[in-house]
């Protein structure tokens, strides 16, 4: 089953959307759903021109659409087990949090907090991320924690902070702080970083571009053939800031 | 130069030189009486006044240190320049130097001390550093010390309507805690140092 | 003039010695009467379960120290929201709810009064604005004097009337309800990041030793009259093998008082291990109740924990310290000048862990091995065990051998061999509820007289209808029936105002503050004392007028003025 | 008439010892106050009445009319702003706490703009810290890091550090070791025994090199660090390492350079690793007189600090998502009721530019900059001025403020009070 979603031009195009309810498994029992528009609850109708093609029995062949400007939209795919997402242009803050399977497709860029405490399935992103790409919420000890983020072009700052586990694989550059905090799982960054890995205490990032402002406390191993990568590359364990024991490789 | 070598030794050798060397006799090195010299301690009880210390020209010259249970001053001798303000200056008569003292005490005269304490209203935040950190404050006021609230008038200076305000300029004894003290560079200490002559004080017998 | 007749209750009220006898109860004006009009609003209980208002005499709610294990812990800020609803405000937060999530759960638990386990007297109006913000319960305060400086001159002095002195200054300028004592002398030990490992050891800097602070503060709260007893959090909390120091503290423990304990001593399953390391630890619950058994006056509350996450706040500074080292989580700290510490940290009790599932065992152990249940009150030091939202649970466990045995099976193997839990087979009645959630709450807070804790003629009509049938309820067999009884009341009366229906706030709130005015002979009072205002402007950092709280803190204060002393 | 010991609402030291000479309704001078404080106290210039924007201008009009617009303004909005708080008191603030909730506001503070990374960075590890006295009685090192109190907090150092009489430190100025860092030699450099001129930006690696340095790894440090020498990170380590007590205050210098909340973080962390071998406070120096209070009473009545969006009826919080600063320039808000602060002089451009296309009220004592884009300005009472109430100090510690003079003004209380009313249809809180 197909489910497209196509926004509506609407008064106040600034407002933001707050659309938890959509993930392909509420869409089996219809399209009846609740979203917020600003402090005002809305229905699914009232926002988007909805088109339904064919049917499913399970949420797992459920594709959602989403069409027209959807850089305001905040929340798709939270929670979405199964199924998957297709967004044509840009989507707003928080998409996929806490998902834990199914597929979101991003052909825009993505704003802030995409895959936020993410536990499993797979994000793609074919612009570029925001800032918090990845990562957890305030105060929370993990972050991301299984599952697959692939940004095709650039992520803003503080990428992948609190990763605990899964893959994060940033095609283009990385801003300040990627893998800040972080705990366990792998960070790949083909472009630039700026200070990478602070304080990390345990898991793994590669960058193979340049890295600026390299933080003092990180100690030079060894270096290291990385065959998947064909470079090169040093080996840093660290942050000792923080008795880590998280391994950097940058290329030599 | 070898020859020149040779030389020298024979010059050097000869028994009238090394007689001459040996026994010539010299006047002794004498003090002259008007010369001032090293300050020495007459053994009167040293207050803590440190009038020395401030009215001494001459950097690290003198201090004041622990002797004992009280206090002494301590001369040293690279840096002193020998001037003998510190011993006209004391009040209590602790150092002696030449005939300083009997002059003074002869003529009448003596060192009198005072400070100015000038502020730049336009460069002072009135934070209270100053009136906080001064010693004289903290005594006269244990408050005042403890957080810059004056519970009385005795303090040297105290912040008002945003200033610093000059109370008792007398009390000040010049250590210069609140120029070190002050961020902005608005309070200066100015030393005053007066001669006059005056009947005999006993004090400077 | 308010009135509610209250039918067919099925009434259990200690202190009155009555026992599951179904009864009418007449409230008129917020107080329980003889009887009332025809006029009044009618309440059929149908028999269900009618206990005077839940106590909790110590939780942590109000102050300093609660709202930053709230500002520090967005993360738990994501559980336990809900939207405004009638008169009920926005509330966040599981274990470290905002105020209105505080006050609507335990009115919806049938809990009208608590008292805020530690509040330092420089920081008391931050404690009083968050009474007034938590509109539900009757609050009272009881006010940290383990660090004062002023006390622990008069207690080097061996004066006993200054001592009380002091105590009576800062409760009126705290508007506190009683002394408390946590870790005597340690906190102010940790002002330098140290701290003390016995009662004999000397406090550094003040010569005095936390056994003098302790016996010489008894002395002065019975001199003053205080209806509370001092409140005690002994030394050592959480170390293994301090069983013995909190032994040797109940030892020092005269009986000064007729009508109630002499010493309350708090969370005391904290305060019970054995073993000298966290790998050898076990339970000395059997020593501890031993010793309180044969003390009438000492009375303990279990500190009990619960698992799952919740968050650690103690006004003992060095014993947080030693936690967060242990866990590597976040650690806050907050020592207040001249008076106390603080350390917030957030822990996970887990059943793989067999030192949590050992303090799990020894709370329970506390409770079902003291003979009287007016000396172990129900407490989990909320939220340090476990948030209060746990009480129900626990109330399972001790009536239920069952409930236990099914627990024990899913803990660590260790638990079994370390205490003697599963050995225990005791199970706690209805009665034994009612006493150690009312009345021996009220009697051992000395608020009998001021209406709290039973439901005799003229007492404050603080009432909890609990949807349980005594007479049908097997609370061996089905405790889970009385879980949930426990966890939401029918009706919940606060001064004869109906506040809550099935978990629902109906009303808002008008909470009243208890503080003690504590009298002194004229030429003891601290205000007069030119030393003591002389060291109070030095080294305090607000001035000695802007210190004390003002009135306009509480507006719905309750003064309790006692006897001046002699 | 003379009133003492006045608090002082003007920043977050809250000095509580003021002696203030009142004649006729007017202030006529100020003892024991910074220039700072004299000037809260001595120019104070408030509109007669409400204003209200118009074609042509200004106009004037009465408090009820105010009142009604502003309550209309708000009723109507899908995304509505209450921004400010941080100089009025806990009262007026718990009041726009109940409107937020009611309207489904996103109600945020003056910390979006000041120490709200600090506040990230407690979210994150927590904050040993304590009240001022006890650094005032204890210290014998502190460090002023990205700080400048002589300007800030002008009697910072006299009353609670540097030059304070301890109890444990009977000579404060030889006995108390001063070290400043910061990237250039302020006027606080200027009376410090150390000074750490760290180059822009570098406050995270010092931080780091530091920690690692405690920690017995000073072998991984290369020998320079953000512009510091090795040789000088080691002393100050040694120096940290073997205080008796130390504290460490921070400001804007750190929250507000490059890394922001993650500078405050490692700082606390660094606070944390000298605490296992000495005892180490840190705590931020907070600006505006009631910042913190804001801080506390938002916490209390909805679990997070400042940035808390109502929009859906729970509360939420993410700052950089639901932060004033943020939704302005994203242009999401329709309405915004600023309270107590000055947007309009430090938000972006782009932030405050918002603020003039939509409308937007202000309730505050003084005309400033925001008055300057808004639609309607209700001048108040000035907390610690004219009206008594709550504030904390930035250690957390609550003052009573004095009302020492009456004007003639409502309470913000008051009129946001009757602001609520209107949109709860008549009834109160």
């Amino acid at each position: 089953m197909r489910v497209i979603l196509e926004s509506k031009v609407r008064a106040k195009p600034n407002l933001p959307i707050e659309a938890e309810a959509i993930i392909p498994r509420n869409f089996l029992k219809g399209t009846d759903l609740l979203v917020y528009e600003g402090n005002k609850e809305r229905t699914l109708s009232e926002l988007f021109w909805i088109f339904v093609e064919g049917t499913a029995v399970s949420p797992e062949n459920i594709e959602v659409i989403l069409k027209g400007d959807t850089s305001r939209i905040k929340r798709v795919g939270e929670y979405m087990d199964t199924g998957s997402i297709v967004i044509e242009g840009d989507i707003g803050m928080h998409c996929g949090n806490f998902m834990s399977g199914g597929t979101i497709e991003i052909r825009g860029n993505a704003d802030s907090w995409l895959g936020r405490e993410m536990r499993g399935g797979t994000i793609l992103c074919r612009g570029n991320a925001s800032h918090y790409c990845a990562t957890g919420y305030r105060g929370e000890k993990k972050g991301m924690q299984g599952g697959k983020v692939e940004v095709f072009g650039s992520t803003g700052d503080f990428c992948a902070e609190y990763l605990a586990g899964g893959t994060v694989h940033i095609h283009g550059s990385a801003g300040d702080f990627p893998g800040v905090e972080m705990r366990g799982g792998e960070l790949i960054i083909e472009g630039d970083a700026t200070r990478p890995c602070g304080n990390m205490k345990s898991g793994s990032c590669v960058i193979l571009g340049t890295v600026h402002d390299m933080l003092p406390t990180f100690e030079k191993t060894r270096q290291r053939v990385l065959p998947e990568w064909k470079i090169t590359a040093d080996v840093y364990k660290g942050d000792v800031a923080n008795r880590g024991k998280g391994t950097l490789c940058v290329r030599s | 130069m070898s020859s020149s070598l040779v030389w020298y030794i024979r010059e050097f050798a000869r028994a009238e030189w090394i007689k001459k060397f040996l026994f010539a006799k010299t006047a002794p090195l004498v003090t002259p009486t008007h010369f001032r010299g090293f300050p020495e301690p007459t053994g009167k009880t040293c207050t803590h006044a440190l009038f020395c210390m401030m009215a001494c020209p001459a950097p690290g010259a003198i201090e004041v240190v622990h002797a004992g249970d009280g206090w002494m001053p301590k001369i040293h001798k690279g840096h002193c320049i020998r001037c003998g303000l510190c011993v006209e200056v004391c009040p209590n008569g602790v150092l002696k130097s030449g005939r300083i003292r009997e002059t003074m005490g002869r003529e009448g005269t003596s060192l009198l001390f005072s400070f100015r304490i000038a502020i730049d209203k336009d460069l002072c935040t009135g934070c209270g550093n100053c009136c906080t950190a001064c010693p004289v404050n903290k005594q006269a006021d244990a408050q005042m010390g403890a957080g810059g609230h004056s519970s009385n008038d005795d303090v040297i200076m105290r912040v008002q309507e945003g200033d610093i305000v000059v109370i008792h300029e007398d009390k000040c004894t010049g250590c210069k805690t609140c120029e070190v003290s002050c961020p902005n560079g608005a309070i200066r200490i100015a030393r005053i140092l007066e001669g006059y002559q005056q009947p005999v004080q006993e004090g400077l017998q | 003039m308010t009135e509610i007749w209250v039918k067919n209750a099925c009434v259990i009220d200690p202190l009155n010695h009555i026992n599951g006898e179904i009864m009418d109860i007449a409230i008129r004006d917020g107080r329980i009467v003889e009887s009332v009009s025809d006029r009044a609003d009618v309440i059929d209980a149908q028999r269900c379960l009618t206990l005077p208002g839940g106590i909790d005499s110590h939780t942590h709610v109000s102050g300093t120290k609660v709202n930053f294990g709230r500002y520090m812990s967005p993360e738990d800020m994501r559980a336990g929201r809900t939207k405004r609803k009638g008169k009920m405000h926005v509330t966040s937060g599981y274990y470290v709810p905002t105020t209105f999530g505080n006050s609507y759960r335990y009115s919806a638990m049938g809990y009208t009064t608590l008292l805020e386990g530690a509040m330092a007297p420089l920081e008391a109006r931050h404690t009083h604005e968050e009474f007034t913000a938590t509109p539900h319960q009757d609050m009272m305060a009881n006010t940290l004097f383990d660090g004062n400086w002023a006390v622990m001159d008069a207690v080097r002095e061996k004066d006993v009337r200054k001592t009380a002195a002091v105590v009576a200054w800062t409760l009126k300028a705290a508007r506190g309800y009683g002394i408390k004592l946590t870790n005597p002398g340690g906190t102010e030990a940790w002002g330098f990041g140290e701290d003390l490992t016995g009662i004999h050891e000397m406090v550094p800097h003040f010569a005095v030793t936390p056994a003098e602070i302790i016996t010489t503060m008894m002395r002065a709260n019975e001199l003053l009259k205080l209806p509370h007893s001092v409140h005690l959090h002994c030394n050592n909390l959480g170390k293994p093998g301090n069983y013995q120091t909190t032994l040797e503290t109940f030892d020092i423990v005269p009986d000064l008082n007729p009508d109630r304990q002499t010493l309350y001593a708090t969370h005391v399953q904290f305060h019970a291990y054995g073993g000298g390391t966290w790998k050898n630890i076990c339970s000395k619950a059997e020593e501890i109740t031993s010793s309180v058994n044969s003390r009438p006056q000492i009375v303990m509350d279990m500190g009990q924990i619960m698992f799952g996450r919740t968050m650690t706040m103690t006004a003992d500074g060095p014993m947080e310290f030693n936690l967060h080292c242990l866990h590597h989580n976040k650690w806050s700290n907050h020592d207040v000048e001249l008076e106390t510490g603080s350390g917030i940290i957030p822990v996970t009790y887990s059943k793989k862990s067999a030192v949590n599932c050992i303090m799990w065992a020894i709370g329970l152990e506390l409770a079902l091995l003291t003979k009287n249940p007016y000396q172990c009150l129900l407490e989990t030091d909320n939220p340090n065990g476990a948030p209060f939202v746990k009480y129900p649970e626990i109330i399972g466990l001790l009536m239920s051998k069952r409930y236990r045995d099914e627990e024990c099976a899913t803990l660590h193997p260790e638990t079994e061999k370390r205490t003697s839990l599963c050995a225990l087979e005791r199970e706690l009645n209805w009665h034994d509820i009612a006493v150690m959630t009312r009345a021996g709450q009220a009697k051992a807070l000395g608020i009998v007289n001021q209406g709290k804790g039973h439901l005799g003629i003229g007492a404050e009509a603080d009432i909890a209808i609990y949807p349980i049938r005594t007479d049908s309820v097997d609370p061996a067999r089905e405790y889970r029936k009385v879980v949930e009884g426990f966890q939401k009341t029918r009706y919940t009366i606060k001064r004869g105002r109906v506040v809550s229906r099935d978990g629902d706030i109906i009303v808002d709130g008008a909470n009243a503050t208890f503080w003690v005015d504590a009298m002194v002979p004229e030429d003891l009072k601290m205000e007069n004392d030119p030393e003591f205002i002389k060291r109070f402007e030095q080294f305090y950092t607000v001035r000695m007028s802007n210190y004390p709280v003002q009135d306009v803190y509480l507006p719905r204060g309750r003064r309790i003025e006692t006897e001046v002393f002699t | 008439m003379i009133i003492h010991d006045v608090i002082c609402p003007f920043c977050g030291c809250l000095c509580d010892d003021l002696e203030l000479e009142c004649e006729g309704g007017k202030i006529i001078k100020v003892q024991n106050g910074c220039a700072l404080a004299e000037s809260t106290f001595m120019t104070d210039t408030r509109l007669p009445a409400p204003i209200r924007r118009t074609e042509s201008g200004w106009e004037e009009i009465s408090y009820n009319e105010a009142i009604k617009e502003t309550a209309e303004i708000l009723q109507g909005a899908d995304r509505p702003l209450l921004y400010g708080w941080s100089s009025t008191h806990g009262e007026a603030q718990s009041v726009g706490v109940h409107i937020a909730e009611l309207i489904g506001a996103v109600i945020d503070n003056t910390s979006t703009v000041c120490h709200g990374p600090s506040i990230l960075a407690i979210q994150e590890v927590g904050h040993p810290g304590c009240t001022l006295g006890q650094v005032k009685n204890r210290a014998d090192v502190i460090i002023y890091w990205g700080c400048n109190p002589i300007e800030a907090h002008p009697r910072h150092m006299s009353r609670y550090t540097t030059y304070a009489t301890g109890f444990f430190v009977p000579d404060a100025q030889r006995e108390r070791t001063v070290i400043v860092v910061d990237t250039r030699r302020t006027d606080t450099a200027g009376i410090a025994d150390e000074f750490v001129q760290i180059e822009h930006g570098g406050d995270y690696a010092v931080l780091s090199a530091l920690r690692a340095i405690v920690r017995g790894k000073a072998s991984v440090i290369p020998a320079k660090v953000a512009g510091v020498s090795k040789e000088q990170l080691i002393r100050i380590a040694e120096i940290c390492k073997t205080a008796k007590f130390g504290a460490i205050f921070f400001g804007l210098g750190l929250t507000m350079s490059r890394g922001k909340y993650k500078n405050i973080r490692n700082a606390i962390e660094l606070t944390d690793e000298l605490n296992r071998h000495t005892k180490f406070v840190i705590s931020p120096l907070r600006g505006h007189g009631n910042v913190y209070g804001s801080n506390e009473v938002f916490t209390w009545m909805t679990g997070y600090p400042f940035a808390v969006d109502f929009a859906r009826g729970i509360a939420f919080y993410n700052p950089g998502e639901t932060t004033a600063v943020d939704i302005l320039r994203r242009g999401e808000c329709d309405a915004a009721l600023i309270v107590a602060s000055d947007p309009g002089a430090n938000f972006p451009r782009a932030a405050a530019a918002h603020l003039a296309k939509i409308p937007t009220v202000v309730i505050d004592p003084h005309v400033n900059a925001t008055t300057a884009l808004a639609r309607i300005h209700i001048p108040c009472t000035a907390a610690g001025i004219d009206a008594a109430g709550t504030a904390y100090r930035m250690d957390g510690v609550p003052i009573r403020l004095k009302k020492v003079i009456d004007r003639g003004y409502p309470d913000d209380a008051e009129i946001l009070k009757k602001i609520y009313d209107r949109l709860n249809g008549g009834k109160g809180p």
